[in-house]
């Protein structure tokens, strides 16, 4: 039951976003000065706030797991980090595709994109601190204090452009420009766009869950048979 | 959720660890009265180590609890009552024998530390060598030093973890006689071995692990002077 | 007051027994020599950016060498598992915690006041024309390096593999107040004033020191013990 | 024969356990970008003298990432008296230094192909402009940096101090060899020819290889036996 | 410098071994005759693991030599004919139990690697996990590889430095029973122990170090199998 529900979720959120790349590509119009390469905007943003979401939830599952000892939100926790993990390359190969094509350049060092990339570092260590602790009891406690701290950067992250002056463009979203800047009609469309990949993000996040949880219950009972 | 037994020095109730879903010690219940000697048996990854770092408050179980005269082991009155003897010696080599107790007496918060040091070296016999780095020591200074160290507080209760592994035959007499004269100073005893001859010249109680279970727990069988190996065959093959 | 002696106690532990062997301070001050050294040979010293880069460079050698001295620390009580020792004593985790960081902060002052006059030396730099500012700067980011190294230290310390995930913990844990180090020392060196766009950069250095300390604090006991 | 079958057999013993658990290429590789990142703010990426310090930034960050692979070389060993298993086998020591040294010469190599993009990228520059010319000198200065680095971690492995005293001693005995990378590196990079004057460096690498080399076979003996 | 007797199996010719100035052993000299199991004692610090290290050619001694079957330690031969158990279980914990034995196989130069890993597998009991990692294996699953490892390559001097420490009583008559199998093959063993006992069963012969001499070297006393300490009140006072 619990599997059907899993795919039907997976389903909608494949075609949420075949229906979103549609209107992408063919409802919408060109922007005045980049011409039909903004159109990466729509996957760039919600993948970077894709990721956020996962990393927040992931801290919150951290603190709890601190707090109540059970394995379970630490599971939650590692899955939510992987999935983040690969929506941040996401989001970091689509912005280097966008800035090779806008600037010229794959990278550069605006305050933005490499605390981006320092955020990938830190999940990156996060999952291999995880790989280097034996016992799980252990592994699920260090990891979440790890996690906890590593949040600082995903702030960083979000609040560098109004920190910095940064190369890379400032807000967009009329929540935090206080709205007027961007035609309703695509905020709508990045809403979407997120709303589906978090659909897909839990989908993925629970089939993690599953799968760290029975590996975490066939070791136990491997160590229990070489116990004898 | 009982009362704690009034008279328990270690009281250890319902108490579960895992290692991740590997269950090292599976509701133990365990009462210790205080000035008992409990020799803890088991085989290898019976779970020993765990029940004494669980009980000196290093570790925390998942479920049940431990109450060190009354209160929790990370409690300060408790760490005040306990003294520690695990397999490292646990002082510093590059501190002297006398900065090493007086640094411990520090930490407990004696109120004479340079006093009690004096007297600990002088009981273990390394007033000599007070003032000597203790990298220099021979295995068997080191011992004894780790001993004053886990001594020094007058601790209540006192947890070893295979204290005899490694020792010579004088090592093991000069903490036999150690251990006995906290016996009779009032203290509790704890300790896990596998050297049973040795443990049980001290002795009073037993108890058995065995892959985490409690299988045993009383006073020390009559068969067991003759005999170390009675316990395990008779409650050990289960 | 329990509390401050226990804290200060464990700090002089530390302190007492770095300062008999030097094993430490040796290392990390030779360490800042060779990759001052190392850097010398990547970028060209006499070179008119080489001002520019002053800041970062001296940060880098700090971080680098610090490492050092951080890795130790709680690796120091692993020899005779003194690590127990101390945990099952009645000195609570944090004032564990304090007490080492507190140690770990001056022996990380020694090792940058003596690379700061070798690298002036090194790379012709005069490093002291604003003395009463870069104090200041020393002190709030040297606390950070201290607090992040510290409690990593305590949460590697008994990994098979902590050699290798404490410098991959740390760095980037530590950079925000690395490149604020950095871009104020190197105006501060160059003699120049702060400008106001650069304010931001103290405070990130207040806001990361009590953030981190307080979650460092808060979060010992269940490094240490669970 | 038997002789390379036994040194064959070290180095596969020690890429499949690194090739299971990829601890330290892991570590290495993150360890390099997070050195970058940290460059990046010591130096202005976007300026045109990072061209001239393009050898010097890629060899210091092979130096510091593969120290750490290097690192592991003999420590892999300590864990379960390995050590002493190996001494003790009819494997001679010799035999078990190039085997070992094999081994990291492989790993540093795989850590610096990934590294090399990477750094082309975030500092946008094209590397592989003289593939042919570049190849050699990165395998000359590699094994340059494995021999140092193999045989003081054989040094070394059963210091109480390892990790202090193991950057401390290769650093400053690698120095010819990052030199010599570092100033045809640079050339290379920037798509010039070697001048006369610069063929020099070549030489160097070759002497350095061959001389350290003989001497760490001839030695590795004594510092593993005595 | 007269001949090595031709019986000997290991012989250890006016050794002296120095930590910077301290010696550790001095002027050891010692003919083990090939099939008897020697039983190494000594107080702590005596020099037992220095004395067993040095035969197995893991250290230089300063003065005199010792020959493994004629051979110095470090030639070759005698090390194809040394087994060696140390504290450590000297396997690959990132390894599976089979891919240690073949690599250790292979690194002895035996011919067929594969055939003689699973073979030691099938005798320790080990074949049902051959291929989980040593990792995951419990205390008593490794020291039965550990041991597999040493007689892999039929070794005929077997070096053991206190290999019943921190054991349970099954794995110690595990080990106990794969000795006795080593020694009616013919083999020569040579083990430090403090558990006196456990190494009575198996001894032939006893040497006693005290502070790097050599008090006694001989076949067993009968005192011993009563009374194992009988030695060191003997002996051991010096
Ligand atoms: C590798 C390069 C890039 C990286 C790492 C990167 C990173 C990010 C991140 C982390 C966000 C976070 C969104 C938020 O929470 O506010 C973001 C948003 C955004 N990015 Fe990029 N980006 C890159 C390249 C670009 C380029 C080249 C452009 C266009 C010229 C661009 C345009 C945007 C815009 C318009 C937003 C939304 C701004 C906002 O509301 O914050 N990005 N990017
Ligand atoms: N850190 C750990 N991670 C995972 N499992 C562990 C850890 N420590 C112990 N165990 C497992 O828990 C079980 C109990 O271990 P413990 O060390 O308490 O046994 P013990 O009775 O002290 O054994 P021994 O007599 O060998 O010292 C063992 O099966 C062991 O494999
Ligand atoms: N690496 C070393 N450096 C300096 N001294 C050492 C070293 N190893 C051993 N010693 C000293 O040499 C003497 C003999 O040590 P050894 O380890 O051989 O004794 P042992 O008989 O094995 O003792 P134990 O029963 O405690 O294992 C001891 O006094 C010891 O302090
Ligand atoms: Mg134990
Ligand atoms: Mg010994």
């Amino acid at each position: 039951m619990r599997e059907k529900i899993l795919y039907g979720m997976g389903i909608v959120a494949g075609l949420w976003l075949l229906r979103n790349l549609y209107v992408i590509l063919l409802g919408l119009p060109d922007e005045a000065l980049q011409g039909a390469i903004y159109r990466i905007l729509f996957f760039h943003l919600p993948s970077w706030f894709t990721c956020f979401t996962a990393y927040f939830l992931a801290g919150g599952a951290s603190i709890l797991y601190l707090w109540k000892k059970d394995l379970k939100y630490d599971t939650f926790a590692v899955s939510a980090v992987e999935v983040g993990t690969v929506f941040t390359m996401v989001g970091l190969v689509t912005g280097m595709i966008w800035a090779r094509i806008i600037w010229g350049i794959w990278w550069t060092w605006d305050p933005r994109l490499t605390w981006a990339l320092i955020t990938y570092i830190v999940y990156a260590s996060y999952l291999m601190l995880r790989r280097a602790v034996d016992d799980p009891t252990t592994r699920a406690r260090h990891s979440a204090v790890l996690c906890i701290f590593a949040f600082a950067s995903v702030m960083i992250t979000y609040k560098a452009i109004d920190w910095w002056r940064t190369q890379h463009p400032g807000a967009v979203l009329s929540f935090r420009t206080g709205g007027g800047t961007m035609d309703p009609r695509m905020e709508s469309i990045i809403y979407q766009n997120w709303a589906a990949l978090m659909l897909l993000t839990a989908v993925l996040v629970a089939i993690r869950m599953r799968q760290e949880t029975m590996s975490r219950e066939i070791e136990g009972m491997r160590r229990f048979a070489h116990a004898i | 959720m009982s009362a704690v037994p009034p008279e328990a020095a270690i009281n250890v109730r319902q108490l579960w660890k895992y290692y991740g879903d590997f269950p090292a010690l599976r509701n133990i219940e365990l009462n210790i009265a205080p000035g008992t000697c409990l020799a803890l048996l088991g085989r290898n990854g019976s779970g020993k180590t765990t029940l004494l770092r669980i009980m000196a408050g290093l570790m925390r179980p998942q479920k049940g609890d431990v109450r060190i005269f009354g209160n929790d082991p990370r409690h300060s009155a408790a760490r005040d009552a306990i003294g520690l003897l695990g397999h490292g010696i646990g002082v510093y080599d590059e501190l002297s024998a006398e900065e090493n107790l007086r640094l411990f007496a520090r930490m407990y918060g004696l109120a004479n530390p340079n006093e009690v040091a004096a007297q600990w070296l002088k009981r273990t016999a390394l007033d000599h060598v007070a003032r000597s780095l203790v990298r220099e020591f021979s295995r068997g200074m080191r011992q004894r030093l780790a001993v004053a160290r886990a001594f020094l507080h007058a601790p209540k209760a006192l947890l070893l973890d295979e204290p005899f592994t490694a020792l010579d035959d004088r090592a093991i007499a000069l903490l036999q006689s150690l251990l006995a004269g906290a016996l009779k100073g009032g203290a509790t005893i704890i300790m896990s071995t596998h050297q049973l001859r040795e443990a049980m010249e001290l002795a009073t109680h037993v108890a058995l692990l065995n892959r985490g279970k409690l299988l045993f727990h009383g006073e020390r069988p009559v068969e067991m002077i003759q005999d170390p190996t009675w316990l395990y065959r008779t409650y050990g093959e289960g | 007051m329990r509390y401050l002696r226990q804290t200060l106690t464990i700090a002089g532990k530390d302190l007492r027994s770095e300062i008999r062997t030097k094993e430490s301070l040796n290392a990390a001050v030779s360490f800042a020599v060779v990759i001052l050294v190392l850097f010398s040979f990547a970028v060209d010293p006499s070179a008119d950016q080489i001002k520019e880069m002053s800041g970062g460079l001296l940060w880098l050698v700090f971080a680098f060498a610090g490492a050092l001295v951080l890795n130790r620390s709680f690796a120091r009580e692993l020899g005779n598992d003194c690590l127990d020792a101390l945990v099952a004593s009645p000195v609570p985790s944090s004032a564990l915690f304090l007490g080492k960081a507190l140690a770990n902060f001056v022996l990380l002052l020694i090792v940058e006041l003596v690379a700061l006059p070798v690298f002036g030396v090194l790379y012709n730099m005069s490093w002291a024309r604003q003395p009463l500012l870069l104090a200041p700067v020393l002190l709030l980011a040297t606390w950070g390096m201290t607090v992040i190294g510290t409690i990593f230290s305590a949460l590697t310390v008994n990994l098979r593999l902590r050699e290798l995930m404490l410098p991959m913990l740390i760095y980037p844990m530590m950079i925000p107040v690395l490149m604020a180090a950095m871009r104020l020392t190197t105006l501060l060196v160059n003699g120049e004033a702060i400008p106001a766009d650069d304010q931001i950069w103290f405070r990130l250095l207040v806001g990361f020191d009590v953030i981190f300390t307080s979650l460092a604090v808060t979060l010992v006991d269940v490094v240490l013990v669970g």
